[in-house]
């Protein structure tokens, strides 16, 4: 493939926000336009790859590679395998949405869809770098448009938005320190070992590390990755940086930037570290059922929309680590594939009570109700995401949900049944403020509200039509993650304690 | 054509589901239309299905041999999952009966839901539930089936919060869906442990692993699996304790409780254990456990029905109840006996509650059966299905409700579950008492001058009269002399049960004493002041029994105080000792810059003590620590 | 005899030397101070021509004793407010930096003594020519510190000009 | 001895436009006294071109007392490259002061200073260096006589300048007199670890306190914030850049090649240093509500980052620290001409001043905002390719030394960012843009371009460094 | 020259740089400071002086050191001094602790 497909799909965004930088401050419906235009070409991009990649053949494929910085052996190395490819899709699905997202923004339409344009290409980035250092060059190129476009578009509520967008950068900030820490002491231990730089993935993945080196450095990788997977208890910047985030920010955020943990806790610190995971997996797992039990729990005491979704969200990912910390290839599977999935329905989440946030003025739960009466749009898609949290068959999320417990179920057996419960505190939490929301007697005040139309239906019907094919067609999920998870299970296999099993073989 | 139907059986669910597409997609605006297609499309489901029975009931073949086709659904190594149809003759019942009902049911609707606004959307939903019904009973697998299990919880979510403005609805809704979520909790970890322990999830491949379970696990872990797999049924069926939504579900519109929440979704659960017969039958334990919470379901929701008022609630305890009979014939080894009485049940219990829903339409949702009366007159068709029900359900020949529950209670004493059967049997004339105490009130006795029932639509009665037909007749493919049913639906072998006249004499008896005790109590009694001397006089039991022995109030209180309450402390903890942590550590930061700032005094001479200060240090440190200097040296060895 | 007159010589210029350089600070007048310095100066070239250094004692005699007292007094006078006898007061550091310039002085006096065996010591002559070779040395090897050296004097000057200078008030445009 | 003229032609070229300027200044008409800028930048120029073209030429003078190799070049380009952003830069505040000739030769001057540090490679040459850039910018900071706390400045620096001299010379001295020689190559070979003498613990822990002033370590570093904050801003600007540049070439030439017999010493000590100054630079900054003062915290945290450098004492290291130092010209450039811009236009350093900045000169605030996360080490920003340099000598053997520094640096971020809070959410005072006139935004774009492009694509700046340290260790 | 060694110049010197810094830190006037400053440097050349005559008598290494250290130290008093003025036009006080506007 001689065509730089990934890098294009890459500077689309880009390439709209450096448009939007010239155009005049006042022409609000042209800012969108063309931030419309420069996600949907990525969107069109990431689809023609995702529904060209070969499955069969599986592997890098759409592979760029250009020397970069000869002494540390950084190239400019793009490509795509099953483990990116979602990711890739997620993020032009969310940064396509997230736009029309923000139809509604008055205020300094410019200076927002440059700021989001950047946060779109950002996340992208780091899904299709193969290259552990321009990897890192996209890590954190996120984190500051979000800071500014939390304090300047954010919202207040229990807490300001200034502390919230303060913590939420500062907190990923300093997780990513240990990363960087362990990346840095990685990269000098292979020239260590091998002699010759080499930063790719790929290259740093055939390194053979002394085990104890290993462990340390997945620990300190686990809490890079973790805090921004918002892992238990390194979670508590992301209900109040949601809460205080404008909707298109809690959309990425939540929707793909999380991911991104996830995403190199495997790709980076599973593959290259293995005997580390191997050494820390028990403990991961506990993390990760700690946060989805713990974050259930607190989700149900949330009378905030978003803080509710926040706390779902880590609630969420507690199921991701969960089958991570498996190390088995369903495990994994559904880690990544649950990612997908919660990416697309928080996302739906969050434009949705962004409507109602801008409509209402309020996300306060018991200020509301009765809306499914004056928006059933906007309730159809709320409830969509709704039911998809709860990991509802048939919606997205469920297949994954199911194949992390199947993964972790045969590695911890009566461990995993503790996270299998949370379901039911999903399901209480998500009905409790669907119901409270949506339904009972409809409320004078609302009574005018309009009912999402136009360009606010993009996200509905984008996200929600991923939500039910994703649903009912998994394969087209899991074909692709699976060529993706093989090789790198195939890859750390000779690391892996025996499955425990229950009763005998199966 | 049959081979047609039966190789394409994925139609009969895929009909509904284009249904229901097409309504929300295109068609909603126009509610005539909607319901249009609704029934088209059921309609040639139900034919589809009705073929594909047909195929199944004329060849034996099928008997030991199901049809099983699948495609691949998605997959990786170590879990692979199929999507298939698995006909065999239980199914082949299953989808001929619920088709039908869900069909007589959207006619129904036609006249029962006119004029409401959400009207196409009503019908989607049924499509959509249809489908999912559909779906599941026809699932080869057990994920599937958990798939269109759920599914099918959620349209009941939608259908009981349907009038989702009122309160009750909407909390009826939550009640239902979560109680559900809880027994599939328990499903889902069933699943797992198949998956995980077999390595499949396929009933063909589960049929043949079972019996040899000892190749895989221990007899402990299946009882186990057995039991976790039993929770589900017991959420979505209705079993105690997990029965508490099914009442509450009657907040929806009367045709979703007469399609979903008596004839179809509710034997769900009988459905899915009696699909995984082999599982149960290899442990007696769990079987056990199935045929005791059957029983005491079965006994205790009847005693609360006998207390009830609003007439849909009532039908609501003895849904309940006769899903325990079903799941205490599953429980006694006879899936024959079980799902004769699920495919009696679906007809008159559907019959029962489309009869209420006209009474309620005619009466303008006044529920409380104390408050109608003499209404035979006024609706006759409405009435006199409702009484053939009645018969059906009480249990008197040759309605079809005699021959099944005949069966139950026949399988409970042959297997030797003596004290079960006699509960069965208590509950047997606590049905036909409650039942037509129900009849007694509303439809006899005198007339209320405050209603103006008058007779529903032809819409609404002409399914009540195919029901009716149904209720009457449907037993008669089961009965001792005719035992076709016997011949096909049965788990392992053929049961060839002797007919034993005394239990079908004394069950006869019991139904009619109840129906007779009613009579006395509620018609001949024309001021009910014995009923109301029984009920002052057993004050204690009769509030018990009213308000359901308080078991809502139990887990509303569990709910508000244990789950709430934790959740409240988790949060409180949350946000002030994780999030503590957090703030604080980021102001001791803070603090200490603010602090140290002020050592910064402006003054340049504290800067230049501080520079030989640090000199001073740096030279203590090094000459009195470093190895390399010749200090610690000279003042050693040399 | 030698020996002994350099020892002798030693001791009492050290003793000049520390005596006046405590009394420049110890003196509440800073005039007195500065006179004081001027013997602390005269006493440093006193070690220098012991030393041989007889250029660098004349330059110190010059630059210090002479050019740089003047310059200080001069800066005294122009800034000479109150009362003259209290112009050199100590601060309140006192009590901290004594104690802290007598362990420096201790640390470097025990180190330096520690280290008499390390000096490498070089039996070598001085040249005669002191002030020819140090011509000669200052034009060739060390011309750039040289002409830095006359750069830096031309910046001193400069500044110290422009910075002494009266602000006009039309200074500011 | 041979004397070639052409190894010393940057010096030649810079100290006759220092002379010329000196000059014009005095004999120029008070109207045309703004033409010295231009002047200024153009000779600058030449002087740049000259470094750079003579890249290749390496020799040494005087039998190694001054050593012209591509180390000193580099540096040399680098203080003229800083001189010549920050006098274009700054011409507008500069001509607000009201002072031309001084200002430009004292600026020309401190270059001169730095050029000799660069290749000084014994301790007079290298002392001389030091004085001549010192004493330059003693004047510099006070040469806005008209504002006490530009005097102020000027003052304490003279105090502390002259005391932290005393103590380098008197290192310097202990030093020479333990080896016999002033020439660093030599002192390499005449100190080795196995036989160090007492004294000279005392004269490094000297040689440490004169140029960690310098450079600013913590806790040698209490002059910097009000000096930074008192002098005129492109004082301050040239004073964090140039003066921090030359002394870490001069630390890097007497510590790694000079003392590298004595690492074993002086390595932890660096170490605990480098961490003490990120620790204190960072926490004192996060209190701080003047932006110039913020700066200079967080210029001392910088210095810790580029300290870090030495502790390896290997080309590595020294690699990282020019790499470092390099990136950092243009992201404090950005900063500061950011301030002078501002300072020009609001007359005022204070944070809550820039309220809105970015809705008045979006170009300003989005410049101050990229300079600020590059110091922060924020990825794809030049400063955190840097960091990764520095940091990559010392995981090895000093591993919580690179885990505090990024942690450090990432707590940076938090006073960063409430310049930038202020900037974007707030409204502005009043709301009339501020116009950039057309140098200004050269040197801006320059900054910001320098930043971005050395931080995504440093492959050319990392290759260089590399030939440059190379040469290091050669003499 | 047996009595006196170098070990004595350069204990010389510490004693007279100690003095000087005594000074430096503790006196009020920015003159004495200055002065002290200069007693410092003298300190310094001391040890140069002697180094130059026990370790390299041969060449002048040490006392051009001190040359140039003289040079620096005049140039320095100068700019000291013209600073002090400026200041004390500014202020009206030679008080260094009066010198701080700029502080925290």
């Amino acid at each position: 493939m001689n065509f730089p497909v990934l890098t294009i799909c890459l500077l689309a965004p880009l390439i709209a926000a450096l448009i939007l930088i010239f155009l005049p401050r006042d022409e609000e419906r042209l800012h969108k336009a063309v931030a419309a235009a420069g996600t949907f070409t990525s969107l069109a991009i990431s689809l023609y790859v995702y529904f060209s990649y070969n499955r069969e053949l599986g592997g890098l494929q759409f592979v760029e590679r250009i020397p970069w910085i000869n002494d540390l052996g950084v190239s400019y190395f793009m490509g795509v395998d099953g483990l990116s490819l979602p990711m890739l899709l997620l993020t032009n699905l969310i940064g396509f949405s997230a736009v029309f997202a923000s139809w509604n923004v008055k205020k300094r339409t410019k200076e927002f869809f440059v700021l989001l344009m950047v946060l779109v290409a950002g996340v992208m980035g780091t899904f299709i770098a193969q290259d552990l250092f321009i990897f890192l060059l996209f890590y954190e190129v996120v984190v500051i448009p979000i800071y500014i476009m939390v304090i300047v578009w954010g919202s207040s509520k229990r807490v300001t938005k200034e502390y919230a967008g303060m913590k939420l950068t500062i907190y990923l900030l300093i997780g990513s320190a240990f990363l960087l820490a362990s990346v840095i002491a990685t990269f000098v231990k292979s020239v260590q070992i091998t002699g010759v730089p080499d930063m790719s993935f790929h290259g740093l993945g055939q390194v053979p590390f002394p085990e104890q080196f290993q462990i340390y450095m997945f620990l300190l990788m686990l809490i890079g990755f973790g805090s921004l997977l918002s892992m238990w208890p390194l979670h508590s910047w992301s209900p109040d940086g949601y809460a205080g985030a404008p909707t298109a920010v809690s959309m990425i955020h939540a929707g793909v930037l999380k991911k991104i943990g996830g995403y190199g806790l495997i790709r980076l610190a599973v593959y290259v570290m293995p005997a580390g995971a191997a050494y820390w997996a028990p403990f991961i797992a506990v993390l990760g059922i700690a946060g989805c039990a713990y974050a259930a729990m607190s989700a149900l005491a949330q009378k905030d929309l978003k803080y509710l979704v926040g706390y779902s969200s880590v609630s969420h990912m507690g199921y991701v680590l969960l089958g991570v910390a498996a190390l088995n290839s369903v495990g994994i599977n559904g880690a990544v594939a649950n990612m997908f999935a919660h990416g697309v329905m928080a996302a739906l989440f969050f434009s949705m009570i962004g409507f109602i946030y801008e409509k209402t003025h309020t996300r306060w739960i018991p200020d509301l109700g009765g809306l499914a009466r004056q928006v059933p749009r906007l309730a159809v898609g709320f409830m969509m995401a709704a039911m998809a949290s709860l990991g509802l068959p048939g919606l997205i999320s469920f297949i994954p949900e199911f194949t992390i417990f199947v993964g972790s179920f045969e590695r911890f057996g009566l461990l995993a049944v503790v996270a299998i419960a949370g379901i039911i505190i999903t399901a209480l939490y998500v009905l409790r403020a669907g119901a409270n929301t949506l339904f009972g007697p409809p409320r004078q005040e609302y009574d005018d509200l309009k009912d999402i139309k136009g360009p606010e239906m993009v996200p509905l019907v984008v996200l929600g039509a991923v939500l039910v094919v994703g649903g009912l067609l998994p394969s087209l999920l899991f074909d692709v993650i699976n060529s993706g998870v093989e090789p790198i299970m195939a890859h750390i296999a000779d690391y892996l304690p025996t499955a425990v099993q229950i009763g005998g073989g199966y | 054509m049959i081979e047609f139907a039966m190789h394409h059986a994925w139609l009969v669910p895929l009909l509904p589901a284009v249904a229901f597409v097409i309504i929300v997609f295109l068609t909603r605006p126009w509610p005539r239309l909607s319901s249009a297609v609704s029934i088209a499309f059921m309609l040639a489901s139900f034919v589809t299905a009705a073929l594909a029975a047909y195929g199944v009931f004329t060849d034996p073949h099928f008997k030991h041999h199901p049809l099983i086709y699948t495609v691949r659904w998605f997959g990786m190594q170590g879990l692979n999952i199929d999507v298939g149809i698995y006909l065999d003759p239980s199914s082949a019942m299953m989808i001929f009966m619920v088709s039908l009902v869900a069909l007589l049911v959207q006619i129904y609707s036609t006249g029962y839901m006119k004029g409401d606004p959400g009207y196409s959307v009503f019908f989607s939903y049924l499509s959509l539930f249809a489908a999912s019904m559909l779906g599941m009973v026809l699932s080869s697998n057990l994920l599937q089936m958990f798939v269109f299990w759920e599914l099918v919880g959620l349209c009941s979510y939608l259908l009981i919060g349907f009038y989702s403005f009122k309160i009750s609805a909407r909390e009826a809704a939550k009640k239902a869906f979560i109680t559900t979520r809880v027994a599939d909790f328990g499903l889902l970890l069933g699943i797992l442990a198949v998956q995980i322990i077999f390595g499949t999830l396929n009933f063909d491949e589960l049929t043949q692993m079972a019996p040899n379970f000892e190749n895989y696990t221990t007899a402990g872990m299946m009882t186990l699996i057995a039991v976790l797999l039993f929770i589900g049924p017991v959420g979505k069926s209705g079993q105690f304790p997990l029965h508490v939504w099914l009442p509450d579900a009657m907040e929806g519109p009367t045709p979703v409780s007469a399609l979903i929440h008596a004839a179809t979704m509710v034997v769900a659960g009988v459905y899915l254990v009696g699909r995984n017969m082999f599982l149960f039958a290899e442990v007696e334990s769990a079987l056990y456990l199935v045929a005791v919470t059957g029983a005491f379901t079965a006994f205790f929701a009847a005693t609360i029905a006998v207390t009830q008022r609003e007439i849909k609630r009532i039908l609501a305890y003895s849904t309940v109840s006769q899903l325990g009979y079903m799941m205490l014939a599953l429980g006694v080894g006879s899936l024959t006996a079980s799902f004769f009485h699920l495919w009696t049940h679906a007809f008159f219990k559907a019959l029962m509650f489309l009869a209420a829903g006209s009474v309620l339409h005619a009466l303008h949702h006044k529920a409380d059966v104390w408050e109608m009366g003499g209404l035979i007159k006024k609706m006759p068709i409405t009435g006199w299905t409702f009484v053939i029900g009645g018969l059906a359900i009480a249990g008197i020949p040759p309605f079809a409700g005699f021959w099944s529950k005949d069966e139950i209670l026949l399988a409970a004493y042959q297997s030797g579950h003596y004290f079960l059967f006699l509960l069965a049997s208590i509950t047997a004339f606590l049905t036909a008492f409650y039942m037509w105490r129900m009849i007694f009130l509303a439809f006899f006795g005198e007339e209320k001058p405050e209603n103006h029932p008058h007779e529903s639509p032809a819409n609404m009665t002409v399914p009540l009269v195919v029901l009716a037909v149904l209720a009457a007749v449907g037993g008669l493919i089961g009965t001792p002399s005719t035992p076709l049913w016997q011949q096909w639906i049965y788990y392992g072998h053929p049961h060839h049960i002797e007919p034993n006249v005394i239990i079908m004499l004394s069950s006869i008896a019991l139904a009619a004493a109840g129906i007779g005790l009613a009579y006395l109590l509620y018609v001949r009694d024309k001021e009910k002041t014995n009923a109301k001397d029984l009920a002052r006089r057993f004050q204690p039991v009769y509030k018990l029994l009213y308000n359901k022995y308080y078991i809502d109030e139990m887990y509303q209180w569990f709910t508000r105080v244990v789950v709430d309450g934790s959740a409240r402390i988790t949060y409180l903890f949350d946000i002030y000792v994780v999030d503590g942590i957090v703030n604080g550590s980021a102001a001791i930061t803070k603090g200490l810059g603010s602090v140290m700032r002020y050592f910064q005094t402006g003054k340049v001479q504290t800067y230049a003590l501080v520079f030989y200060m640090a000199v001073l240090v740096i030279t203590v440190v090094l000459a009195f620590t470093d190895a390399s200097s010749s200090v610690l040296v000279m003042g050693g060895a040399e | 005899m030698a020996n002994a007159l350099g020892t002798v010589s030693f001791w009492i210029l050290s003793a000049v030397i520390i005596f006046s350089a405590l009394m420049v600070v110890i003196s509440r007048n800073i005039v007195h101070s500065i006179l004081w310095l001027v013997v602390t100066f005269l006493g440093t070239a006193g070690i220098y021509l012991m030393l041989d250094a007889l250029f660098l004692a004349a330059v110190q005699v010059l630059v210090y004793a002479g050019a740089v007292c003047i310059m200080v007094v001069f800066g005294v006078m122009l800034t000479r407010r109150g009362n003259i006898r209290h112009s050199n007061l100590f601060n309140s550091r006192l009590i901290i930096a004594a104690p802290l310039v007598g362990l420096i002085l201790s640390a470097a006096a025990y180190l330096t003594a520690a280290s008499t065996d390390n000096v490498p010591l070089s039996d070598g002559k001085v040249p005669a020519d002191t002030v020819g070779s140090i011509g000669q040395w200052l034009l060739s090897s060390y011309v750039i510190p040289f002409e830095t050296a006359a750069i830096l004097l031309l910046v001193a000057l400069i500044g110290a000009v422009f910075l002494a200078r009266e602000v006009k008030t039309d200074d500011r445009h | 001895m041979p004397f070639d003229y052409s190894l010393i032609t940057t010096e030649l070229i810079v100290a006759a436009l220092g002379l010329a300027v000196l000059v014009l200044g005095l004999i120029a008409p008070e109207n045309r006294q703004k033409g010295l800028g231009p002047i200024t930048v153009l000779g600058l120029a030449g002087a740049l071109a000259a470094a750079v073209l003579m890249w290749n030429v390496q020799g040494e003078l005087f039998g190694g007392m001054f050593v012209v190799d591509k180390f000193a070049y580099f540096f040399k380009v680098l203080f003229l490259s800083a001189a010549i952003l920050v006098t274009m830069g700054c011409t507008q505040y500069v001509s607000n002061m009201g002072v031309h000739g001084e200002y430009y030769s004292m600026m020309i001057f401190a270059v001169l200073g730095m050029c000799v540090m660069a290749s000084a490679a014994d301790f007079i040459t290298l002392y001389l260096g030091l004085e001549l850039m010192t004493i330059s910018f003693i004047i510099l900071a006070a040469v806005n006589r008209t504002d006490g706390r530009s005097v102020e400045a000027g003052m304490k620096y003279l105090i502390l300048a002259g005391l932290s001299s005393a103590a380098l010379l008197y290192g310097l001295s202990l030093v020479y007199g333990m080896t016999g020689t002033i020439m660093i190559y030599d002192t390499a070979q005449l100190i080795v670890a196995e036989n160090i003498s007492p004294v000279l613990i005392l004269g490094l822990a000297m040689l440490v306190a004169g140029l960690g002033f310098k450079v600013s370590v913590v806790p040698f570093h209490m002059w910097s914030p009000d000096i930074y904050q008192g002098a005129p801003t492109p004082v301050t600007a040239f004073l964090a850049v140039g003066s921090k540049a030359a002394s870490f070439a001069v630390l890097l030439r007497l510590f790694a090649a000079g003392l590298n017999g004595m690492a074993g010493t002086w390595a932890m000590l660096v170490a605990v240093l480098a961490a003490l100054t990120m620790v204190i630079g960072n926490l004192l900054a996060i209190p701080q509500t003047n932006i110039k003062r913020m700066l200079a915290y967080s210029s001392i945290a910088q210095a810790g980052y580029i300290l870090v450098g030495l502790v390896s004492a290997n080309e590595a290291g020294i690699k990282g620290v020019m790499f470092y130092s390099f990136l950092y010209v243009f992201a404090t450039m950005g900063a500061f001409v950011v301030v002078a811009a501002v300072y020009n236009k609001v007359k005022s350093d204070e944070i809550e001043d820039y309220a809105g900045l970015a809705q008045r000169a979006p170009l300003l605030a989005a410049v101050l905002t990229i300079s600020m996360l590059s110091m922060a080490g924020i990825p794809p920003l030049a400063g955190f390719v840097g960091k990764f340099y520095l940091f990559k000598t010392v995981i090895a053997d000093y591993f919580w030394l690179a885990l505090l520094g990024l942690i450090m640096s990432m707590i940076s971020v938090y006073y960063y960012l409430r310049v930038c809070l202020v900037m974007y959410r707030d409204e502005p005072k009043e709301n009339t843009p501020i116009e950039i006139p057309g140098n200004i935004a050269v040197v801006l774009m320059v900054a910001m371009l320098g930043t971005i492009i050395l931080g995504i694509y440093p492959g050319p700046l990392s290759e260089l460094t590399n030939t440059a340290a190379e040469t290091f260790f050669l003499h | 020259m047996t009595g006196i060694s170098v070990i004595h110049y350069v204990l010389l010197s510490a004693a007279l740089f100690s003095v000087g810094l005594f000074g430096a830190l503790v006196k009020r006037n920015a003159i004495s400071v200055l002065i002290c400053i200069e007693l410092m440097l003298n300190a310094v050349n001391i040890n140069l002086v002697a180094f130059n005559r026990y370790v390299t008598p041969e060449t002048f290494v040490g006392q051009l050191f001190s040359i140039f250290v003289i040079t620096v130290a005049a140039a320095e008093v100068g700019v000291g001094l013209a600073i002090i003025i400026a200041i004390f036009r500014n202020r009206l006080s030679v008080n260094l602790d009066d010198f701080n506007w700029l502080k925290w």
